[in-house]
């Protein structure tokens, strides 16, 4: 006999995780707010003020960074928005493909690739040098002693 | 008086009767003993303007091709037989008239979507009503009424519920969401309209019960207010309203 | 294929057309606004990774960091940012009407408005924002 | 939890398969489900069904059901008991139609018990309100009696019903046809010892061999071209009861309601004129204050058809062809249509295009309710001859005849039986097969249905089911409608003879096994043609008239011959085209308890 169109997911998965989805479906919507005012913000300053994109580079950033303000800004837009992302796409990840090895793969690496970029950025932001010794001074920020 | 034979002395007709003109259908077909795959089929069919999409599927199969395979019971949108894609959009056959489509190009018409196909317009219906059976659509009280007594219910109470009473489980709502095509698995909204219907219940005191089934991987939350169901349910039931308050409910923890 | 030996080829019968997956569902507003919303969520996604680890480069070395941003400022790269934009802008707002039609029974009953809504208002952020940055982009 | 689809199946030999149930209940409309909830805690219950359980025909009913609660205004059974015999004009079984009136209050307590979402009265009770020949105190006045939900009363039945066979586990065999009812000897006597069933999605038969069995299959509408009844109320159950030789009683009975939708018979609930909608003719005038000027509009529904079809043969009908009468709701308003008619307003919007808001709604009698069928007695179980049971073997709902509802039913009053006597059924069944063992059934017992499809499948005949069914129906509505004579039923009756002749050659285009409803349309239309036949024959044989069966010809009631029940039986040449080679028509009488029959007046 044959049938098509049969639904993907053959039988309800067993195993229920808890309050998970609903908190996840919460969070996306408190941090869309919130990454509302944030990237907006971020987009304003970085692409609208002054020059726009030319105005960017390693002095631009630097001088960004200084400002405690702004590394908190970013950071907090760096967690929300890759969980927000990370979760989206495992919503995505879960209309698409079916319980079984692949689907853990594909969650597997969102996950990886969020938990690796939190860490990555959050380092970044925190232990950058705005002044690194050596640097051509022409490409630093202007507070530089070496510039 | 001879009324039992009226049609004979009725006055000659001084309107014209209307004209019956030609619409083609074109029907997606699948018969399981012969076909590997759906293909599709045209029709000319001669139909009136206030013609059901009904009467279109009857006079095929009873003056054209027998084999022509399609559910259907009252003929007057009640008891949720004919859901099929009209026109690429969920409808009730019975429901749809043919002076509400663009008849100058053929009409589509076709099984609904994430439902196994088991031939011509027919799916298999049994997730469906499992997914509807796995909420509890029924009352459960802790406490029993006076005997001989009705449990008490104000006329607002009453009304809270009342969209979801509609329901006539014709699979429109659930079979139109896109969430439900990728994944057979989501509870869909016609189930968590009945579950709606009795969590917010005044006499009703298992809400806890369905809230937490429904606070599940494949319950509300799978939900993308996408509309589709709200605008395919031939009842008109706000059901994206409704998932809406499920929702809020499982997030207060209560109805 | 049989063998068509009288060389009159029998028609089919098939019928005229073959769309054996069915047809697209037919859905309006809500559902191709989740469309939008999920294509550009996604497409945000992919880029905020990249967007992450170039901007890492500036704990690398000022050099590294300014000859990757510099293919930021190139024209072809430029319209790709307005794009970019466009998708968070559409996102964001979008994302703003699935809050309010989750948490506010009016906007649920008014969903449809509520879209026309978010896609003027991105029609004039990026009016104000596209020439501005196009500017800012061939300006140079 | 979840009533399995996995059943249990006790064996298949040469591809039937075989199963064992207590009770075996076919239908699953309102009375199948009031049964098999009554049924499914004490025995083991399996429920089939032609149809999923949700889309059976009791969903349509709109109005309400009836109880004397009282929860308006004064009502006592007593009165209900007295107008259900007054409104099937005496022929009604008056110690039935106790029972009914006395069990209507337990029947609405109980569904309102399991969830039944009633309409309510400012103080939070169930709400009623006014139908057709239900009055105060013998006549008086309207009295408010039905039990309503909105215009979808029997939606709401339907639903509730089947939530609590989900809830009580219920086993339900869904799109499986019965198209055989096994008996065997015992002892001299004919026990039901299963049902050949046919399983729509994939062609096979199933037997399930029972103790008891109980029909519940509905009504038979079908035979009729203009009706409210749905597409698949074509008799089954009567017609296999009918093929085992078991008679059918008061066939003639069948009730045409006054306001389906002209044209279509879509069904306006009589509760819109519970409402205060009046029926006017072209003119406007409001011709029921003519015919009953106590209750006008509120007459029981063969006096209101009547009158609607007489306004119209005298020429007073509206519309370009003058063949209809109008419902006028305009005066009723928005928000008593919105709230307590939604449904039949946007029935009358969506098929007429016409917004009972502002303009009145043509409408035109309907074919609606069979008043006759398998005979029973007060315990719903099924009778062979006036007072014989057959032990085991039950029927409720539509399909039977208690009779409770005598020549003419009282709206509301169906909903009541379905529940009042399904509930007996099941119950009766229950206690019956506590005593009892298994009868073996006969050696192959599927071999009547499995030599039936072949020879339907196998067939290349040339006559289309459609062409016949349709003159079926266009006869019936012609000359066995609202008003028949001698000439007309003669007439009606050569019809049939010779679609009977011509059904032998019927051609069934689909040879394919799965869901094969070409097939089963054939197999209806045999059951369809059965009934006709025994609806006219009876019909011919009462020259009188009486409820809904009116003989232009014997305009009269006439009690010193006819205050009798009819009893078909199917003897001689069953095959035979011709009525009276196989259709013997006998007499039961009418159990007359407290109110003799009087002259019926509004
Ligand atoms: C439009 C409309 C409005 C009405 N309004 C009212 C009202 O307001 N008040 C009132 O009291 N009454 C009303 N009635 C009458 C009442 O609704 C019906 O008489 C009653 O519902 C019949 O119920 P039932 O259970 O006997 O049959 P149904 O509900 O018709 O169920 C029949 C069942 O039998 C099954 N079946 C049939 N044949 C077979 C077979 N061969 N094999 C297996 N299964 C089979 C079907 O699948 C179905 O499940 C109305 C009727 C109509 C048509
Ligand atoms: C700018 C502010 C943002 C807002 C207001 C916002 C809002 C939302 C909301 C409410 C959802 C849930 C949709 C649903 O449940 O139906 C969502 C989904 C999603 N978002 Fe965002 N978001 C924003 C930014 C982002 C960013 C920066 C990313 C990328 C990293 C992103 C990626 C996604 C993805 C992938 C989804 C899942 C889409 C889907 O399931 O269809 N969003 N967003
Ligand atoms: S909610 Fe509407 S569309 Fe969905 S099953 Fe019920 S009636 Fe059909
Ligand atoms: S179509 Fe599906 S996504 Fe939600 S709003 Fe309806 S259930
Ligand atoms: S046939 Fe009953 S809903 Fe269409």
């Amino acid at each position: 006999m044959t049938t098509i169109e049969a639904p993907r997911t053959p039988a309800r998965s067993a195993g229920r995780n808890g309050n998970l989805e609903k908190w996840a479906w919460i969070y996306m919507r408190v941090s869309g707010v919130v990454l509302v005012v944030l990237i907006f913000g971020h987009l304003w300053v970085n692409l609208m003020v002054g020059e726009g994109v030319h105005a960017i580079d390693f002095g631009f950033v630097g001088g960004k960074w200084a400002d405690p303000f702004w590394k908190v800004w970013d950071v907090l837009m760096l967690w929300l928005a890759l969980i927000h992302g990370g979760n989206g796409m495992r919503t995505v990840v879960n209309d698409y493909t079916k319980p079984g090895r692949a689907q853990k793969i594909l969650k597997g690496a969102i996950f990886a690739a969020v938990v690796i970029l939190i860490v990555l950025g959050t380092l970044v932001v925190f232990t950058f040098d705005p002044c690194p010794a050596g640097s051509p001074a022409d490409l630093l920020p202007s507070f530089c002693p070496a510039a | 008086m001879s009324t039992a034979t009226l049609e004979a002395d009725a006055p000659a007709p001084e309107i014209e009767a209307p004209k019956p003109f030609t619409v083609t259908f074109i029907i997606r077909r699948f018969d399981p003993d012969t076909d590997a795959e759906a293909r599709w089929q045209d029709f000319d069919v001669e139909m009136y303007a206030t013609d059901r999409i009904l009467d279109a599927l009857h006079k095929i199969k009873w003056e054209q091709d027998g084999s022509l395979t399609f559910r259907r019971s009252c003929a007057h949108g009640v008891c949720g037989s004919d859901a099929m894609r009209i026109n690429g959009r969920n409808r009730l056959a019975c429901k749809t008239l043919i002076k509400d489509l663009d008849i100058t190009k053929p009409i589509y018409i076709e099984a609904i979507k994430g439902l196994p196909l088991e031939k011509d317009l027919i799916v298999d219906m049994e997730p469906f009503f499992q997914s509807f059976r796995e909420v509890q659509p029924f009352l459960q009280s802790a406490t029993a009424p006076e005997p001989g007594k009705e449990r008490v219910q104000s006329v607002a109470q009453r009304a809270i519920f009342d969209d979801t009473t509609k329901c006539i489980l014709c699979a429109a709502c659930t079979s139109s969401c896109p969430v439900f095509w990728t994944d057979g698995q989501y509870f869909g909204p016609a189930a968590i309209v009945n579950a709606h219907r009795f969590i917010f219940d005044s006499r009703d005191d298992q809400a806890k019960v369905r809230l937490d089934i429904l606070n599940d991987q494949e319950g509300v939350w799978r939900c993308r207010t996408t509309f589709n169901c709200t605008e395919a349910c031939p009842r008109g039931i706000e059901v994206t309203k409704a998932i809406a308050e499920v929702k809020q409910a499982v997030m207060r923890g209560r109805a | 294929m049989p063998d068509s030996t009288a060389g009159t080829l029998q028609t089919p019968d098939a019928p005229a057309k073959q769309r054996p997956g069915g047809t697209l569902y037919r859905g309006n507003e809500g559902m191709w606004s989740w469309v939008l919303h999920r294509i550009t969520g996604v497409a945000i996604f992919f880029f905020l990774l990249v967007h992450i680890l170039d901007t890492s480069l500036v704990r690398v070395s000022p050099e590294a960091y300014n000859a990757v941003i510099g293919t930021y400022q190139t024209p072809i790269m430029g319209l790709g940012e307005v794009a970019l934009v466009g998708a968070i802008v559409f996102h964001a707002f979008n994302g703003l009407r699935i809050i309010l039609v989750d948490f506010w029974s009016w906007a649920t009953r008014h969903q449809k408005l509520l879209f026309w809504i978010v896609v003027g208002l991105w029609v004039v952020t990026m009016l104000g924002f596209t020439p501005r940055h196009l500017m800012n982009v061939f300006g140079h | 939890m979840s009533p399995s689809a996995i059943h249990e199946e006790t064996s298949v030999v040469d591809g039937v398969h075989y199963h064992q149930y207590d009770i075996v209940i076919v239908g699953a409309g309102g009375a199948g489900m009031r049964a098999a909830i009554e049924a499914g805690p004490g025995a083991k219950t399996a429920v089939i069904s032609k149809l999923y359980p949700t889309r059976s025909h009791t969903g349509a009913a709109q109005g309400g059901m009836a109880a004397a609660l009282a929860n308006v205004e004064e009502d006592s059974w007593e009165w209900h008991t007295f107008d259900t015999v007054k409104g099937g004009d005496y022929l009604v079984d008056q110690d039935a139609a106790e029972i009914l009136a006395k069990e209507a209050i337990d029947a609405v307590i109980d569904l309102e018990n399991m969830g039944l979402p009633f309409n309510r009265t400012p103080e939070g009770k169930i709400d009623q309100r006014r139908f057709g020949g239900h009055t105060r105190d013998h006549g008086k006045a309207p009295v408010r009696r039905a039990c309503y939900a909105a215009d979808r009363t029997g939606h709401m039945i339907l639903q509730t019903l089947y939530q609590n066979c989900v809830k009580h586990g219920i086993e339900f065999y869904n799109e499986y046809y019965a198209l055989d009812l096994v008996m065997t000897e015992v002892d001299g006597v004919d026990k039901p010892s299963g049902v050949v069933a046919y399983d729509l999605a994939t062609g096979e038969l199933h037997v399930f061999q029972a103790k008891a069995v109980i029909f519940a299959t509905g009504g038979f509408g079908k035979i009729y071209k203009t009706t409210s009844n749905a597409h698949t109320l074509t008799g089954d159950g009567v017609g296999i009861i009918w093929r085992k030789g078991l008679p059918l009683e008061d066939m003639e009975f069948f009730q045409f309601h006054p306001t389906g939708l002209a044209g279509l018979g879509i069904l306006l609930t009589e509760g819109a004129r519970g409402e205060g909608a009046i029926l006017r003719n072209a003119s406007g005038e409001r011709f029921m204050e003519r015919y009953a000027p106590t209750i006008k509009d509120l007459a029981p529904r063969d006096i209101v058809a009547r009158c609607m079809v007489k306004e119209v043969a005298e020429g007073r009908g509206a519309g370009p062809h003058k063949d209809y009468v109008y419902l006028d709701c305009t005066h009723l308003g928005a928000e008593v249509l919105e709230t307590k008619l939604p449904d039949i307003t946007e029935f009358a919007r969506t098929y007429l295009g016409v917004d009972p808001v502002y303009e009145p709604v043509p409408v035109m009698p309907t074919a609606h309710y069979a008043m006759g069928g398998i005979p029973t007695n007060n315990d719903a179980e099924v009778l062979s001859d006036n007072d014989t049971v057959v032990p085991g073997l039950y029927a409720a709902g539509e399909c039977a005849c208690v009779s409770v509802h005598g020549s003419n039913r009282l709206g509301t009053n169906s909903l009541l039986d379905i529940n009042v006597f399904g509930k007996r059924a099941g119950r009766n069944a229950v206690e019956y097969v506590k005593t009892v063992d298994f009868t073996p059934l006969p050696e192959n017992p599927a071999s009547f249905v499995t030599g039936l499809l072949d020879t339907m499948r196998g067939s290349n005949g040339t006559e289309r089911v459609a062409a016949l069914r349709k003159e079926l129906q266009d006869e019936m509505d012609k000359g066995a409608q609202v008003f028949r004579t001698d000439e007309t039923l003669a007439h009606v009756t050569n019809v049939i003879a010779g679609l009977r002749e011509r059904y032998r050659n019927v051609a069934v285009q689909d040879k394919g096994k799965r869901f094969n409803t070409d097939l089963l349309e054939a197999i209806e239309l045999g059951f369809l043609l059965d009934l006709a036949e025994v609806v006219v024959f009876s019909a011919r044989n009462r020259k009188e008239s009486r409820g809904g069966h009116m003989r232009e010809d014997y305009p009269d009631r006439d009690d010193a011959n006819y205050m009798q029940h009819t009893m078909a039986y199917l003897t001689g040449d069953a095959h035979s085209s011709h009525a009276e080679d196989h259709i013997k028509l006998d007499w039961k009488p009418v159990r007359v308890t407290r109110y003799q029959p009087m002259e019926r007046k509004y």
